[in-house]
């Protein structure tokens, strides 16, 4: 059996989005800035797939900025807001101790030319507190930049609540909502936000495609300057087919929001049942409060990486927070965040799964999870340790 | 792929792996703080290693690591074992990618200090 | 008849690029920073078109970073160059005065923040001086950014020899060789370049894929912080279809290179040929030392934006440096740089042809051309005036 | 599509477009540096505009805004013509795009500048 379960590494996109790329390629191959009918055919592409896109997330079409993808948008929105802020002498930004890298790595180059970052906590349940947002925010705090829903644990942030307290205290609000676009409802308007990411293919669309939703009024920098290309945000000839598709995909996925969501949190709830039975295991992050097809777990005594890749070779795909697959000593940021020892992050695994993955599958890597968890355990002198009392559990 | 073909071979089929209950030396090296801990079990007859176990808290190239240096020192008397280098254990397995290269260093150290364990309880006896 | 005549402004993707990136949705589905066999297999997609990029110009595979286009590889090298520079007291650019936009507006960026910039001239033919450039080097030189061959007016730079002047003098130097790439042959270590950006749109590869050639040793700074993609120097999951779909078109491009510049360039001089036939007529750049495709004619007395737009009626989709296509007051900066009074500029039209163009379409361009210059000088009192002698004719 | 299709039609499909011999009024505006001149020709009969020619330099939106002007002061008393204001040309057109503008203040002042010749040669007489 073969089963996909990584995706929020990254999507298998969609016959729908692919259709509307092969479309766009055939029919709208001209440059959209082309004043010729090929070149308009185009333009008319482009903005077709703003709208779709700006309804689905109930923004204006003159508020969405197409981007390259999520990392861009995050830096797009984020620099922007640094630099405008510093002008008016603000250089306080409050974020949490979760956020993706395209975010943190932000944030510490801005450290580095003098800003000053509150990262905030989210505690055992990996959700940051709305009242601490509110005690951090300060008179010089440019930008609150919280995200909608962490990739790796999966937790949804209360971005409701910390819009209405960015709101009320005037302070421009972002979130990374790369991973909750086409999972969960997002309004921009409910939920009080003045910039938004996201990205094509975690919900099935191409990659090469983002999006970065901007307040009406909201000043933005470019972070590509030349053309005049996104109303001169964002230079480069459009990747009009990935944009395209990128739209098609999000139209779907929010048609289908509903019932996929229902269908796959039955999944990941199956999923989670069968992969806590294995002793010494735990949930990590909120079990309700998360993405509908996010199951990220550790299994006390054993290492990410090696059980990654032996349940690779019974062809299952998942992901670790394990040091060891990133190339750093550490294991994940984030669960680090959630206050687990070094011990036990190294042995998370994370499966995200979607509506494609089917019951069947969720049983299959059950049995077989449990199996590589015992063998590894067998081959771990930890295991043996903590089994002879010579080593605490820390996972009961 | 990540691995060259023996690594994947080591890490999923490892040699001489399991526990030893009567080791005339046993080593254990690195920390699970950092992720990678050996565990390494000698018996030695006549000065030459007669058999040898590990048990491996760790990545893939950590287990693959373990594996081949197990294999590289079985038979081999106890002199010899203590000259294992990394670089040959990182040979051995048709390299490891630049990030791993420390897990060959720890099969290394893992080896050495089953050795001189083994030196120790034999200065004990 | 409907003609494709504008493609520098985008090429039609070609079937080997699209077969190219349909394989790969459909085998390298996987996030290639993902350990798991999708992802291992996406990982040897993406370092096998590295490898074929880096060949075709003579690159090192380790040298190319795939970035989201040519604007994308243009803003980083040269916000890098100048960053870098900064932090060693070098703060003096050497660039010219007909680059394109994502150069020269990240030019204007940097004089902002202090830098100084030489534009250089170009004289009537519309190529640099490689003597000037020269003595435009200066101690505290950070970079020389000098295009390999202009957007507008096809004309090719003396690449070579401005390449050994800045190693000989120890200056870095960057060329946007975006509408080179795959049509003149390019090659690194002959032309001594430290820099060059490509974008796969441009030779019948897919929008939103571009490289960006770094030498080895020279350092690079991030423009899009966050994952460790590409060695760390552009964060972001890789837009792998197209970087896929762009080194095939890339291969296949400099394949037939000889062959295609050979028909082009004679289908080229039948174009001029023909339209120079048109009386107050003249090509823009030097006729020798240009791209095989690229024509750039003013007429006198007419607008640029009305020729295209009869032109598009007629099915010939084309381009002009004309004010009214850009939105902006002025016309083109590339034809102001050759010494053409506005007037003249705005009367200006771009054919650029490829090898899927054929004889047919030229003599009906040209016979076509002919009749809508004729109607619009009809209707132009600047053609009436210079008809009666009360203005001076500037092309005889 | 960048144009409306009115513009479109009066741009493909210019009304009165050429010179006029005979004309009681020219009137010329723009130039040739910015990229647009119109030049405008009107016959005037008893105080009313019987015929107008235009003659135009520019870009589709600068033909169509002529175009239109010409069809909205023919038959109509000059003293009306005057009255003739760009952004009655604009929505004649059914828009046009914001960078275009200027080419129906062009149009409103070829007009003004045409009557403007004829009360003066009507001065001279
Ligand atoms: C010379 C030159 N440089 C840079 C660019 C920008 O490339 P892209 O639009 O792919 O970002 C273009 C094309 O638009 C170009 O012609
Ligand atoms: C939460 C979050 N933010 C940002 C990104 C970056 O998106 P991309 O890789 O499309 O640039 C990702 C995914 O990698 C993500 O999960």
């Amino acid at each position: 059996m073969n089963i996909y379960a990584d995706q929020a590494a990254t999507t298998r996109i969609s016959e729908t989005a692919k259709k509307a790329m092969l479309d766009c390629m055939d029919k709208a191959y001209g440059n959209p800035s082309s004043l010729h009918t090929p070149g308009q055919t185009a333009k008319e592409y482009l903005e077709a797939a703003r709208i779709s896109v700006a309804e689905q997330i109930g923004a204006r079409p003159a508020e969405i900025y197409f981007t390259s993808g999520g990392s861009e948008s995050d830096n797009q929105a984020i620099f922007s807001a640094a630099r405008l802020g510093a002008m008016k002498g603000k250089r306080h930004i409050v974020s949490t101790k979760i956020e993706h890298h395209a975010v943190l790595h932000v944030l510490k180059r801005l450290e580095k030319e003098g800003f000053e970052v509150t990262y905030l906590d989210v505690h055992g349940d990996g959700i940051v507190r709305p009242e601490e947002v509110c005690s951090a925010i300060r008179e010089d705090t440019a930008l609150v930049s919280v995200m909608y829903a962490n990739n790796e644990i999966g937790t949804l942030q209360p971005i409701r609540e910390v819009g209405r307290i960015c709101r009320e205290k005037k302070v421009l609000f972002h979130t990374d909502a790369v991973q909750a676009a086409g999972h969960v409802s997002i309004d921009v308007e409910r939920d009080s936000v003045d910039m938004l990411s996201l990205s094509g293919h975690k919900f099935c669309g191409p990659r090469g495609a983002g999006a970065l939703y901007v307040k009406k009024g909201v000043p933005l920098l470019n972070l590509i300057e030349g053309g005049a290309q996104e109303r001169g945000k964002r230079a480069g000839t459009e990747n009009l087919p990935a944009i395209v598709g990128m739209a098609a995909a999000l139209e779907e996925s929010c048609r289908r929001m509903d019932e996929d969501g229902r269908k796959v949190t039955e999944l990941r709830e199956r999923l989670i049942d069968g992969l806590l039975r294995i002793p010494h295991s735990r949930l990590n992050g909120d079990r309700k409060r998360r993405l509908p097809g996010n199951i990220n777990v550790c299994f006390e005594g054993i290492e990410g990486e090696s059980l990654l890749l032996l349940l690779d070779a019974r062809g299952i795909a998942a992901s670790s927070g394990s040091a060891c697959t990133s190339g750093s000593l550490d294991p994940s940021h984030v669960l680090l965040a959630l206050g687990l020892p070094h011990e036990v992050a190294h042995g998370s695994l994370r499966l995200t799964i979607g509506p494609d993955n089917t019951a069947e599958e969720i049983d299959y890597m059950v049995e077989n999870i449990k199996q590589v968890v015992e063998y590894l355990r067998n081959m771990s002198p930890v295991w043996e340790e903590l089994q002879k009392g010579e080593r605490r559990y820390v996972i009961q | 792929m990540l691995y060259s073909e023996k690594v994947m071979d080591h890490f999923t089929n490892p040699r001489n792996m399991g526990k030893m209950e009567d080791a005339d030396g046993i080593g254990q090296v690195g920390n699970a703080k950092c992720g990678d801990i050996m565990k390494m079990y000698i018996k030695v007859k006549d000065g030459v290693i007669e058999d040898v176990k590990f048990n491996t808290f760790g990545c893939g190239s950590a287990i693959a690591s373990s594996s081949m240096a197990t294999e590289m020192i079985k038979g081999k008397p106890v002199e010899e074992a203590l000259k294992l280098s990394n670089q040959a254990v990182v040979e051995a397995l048709d390299g490891l990618p630049a990030n791993k290269i420390h897990c060959s260093v720890l099969a290394e150290e893992a080896v050495q200090a089953a050795v001189e364990d083994y030196y120790k309880k034999q200065a004990e006896k």
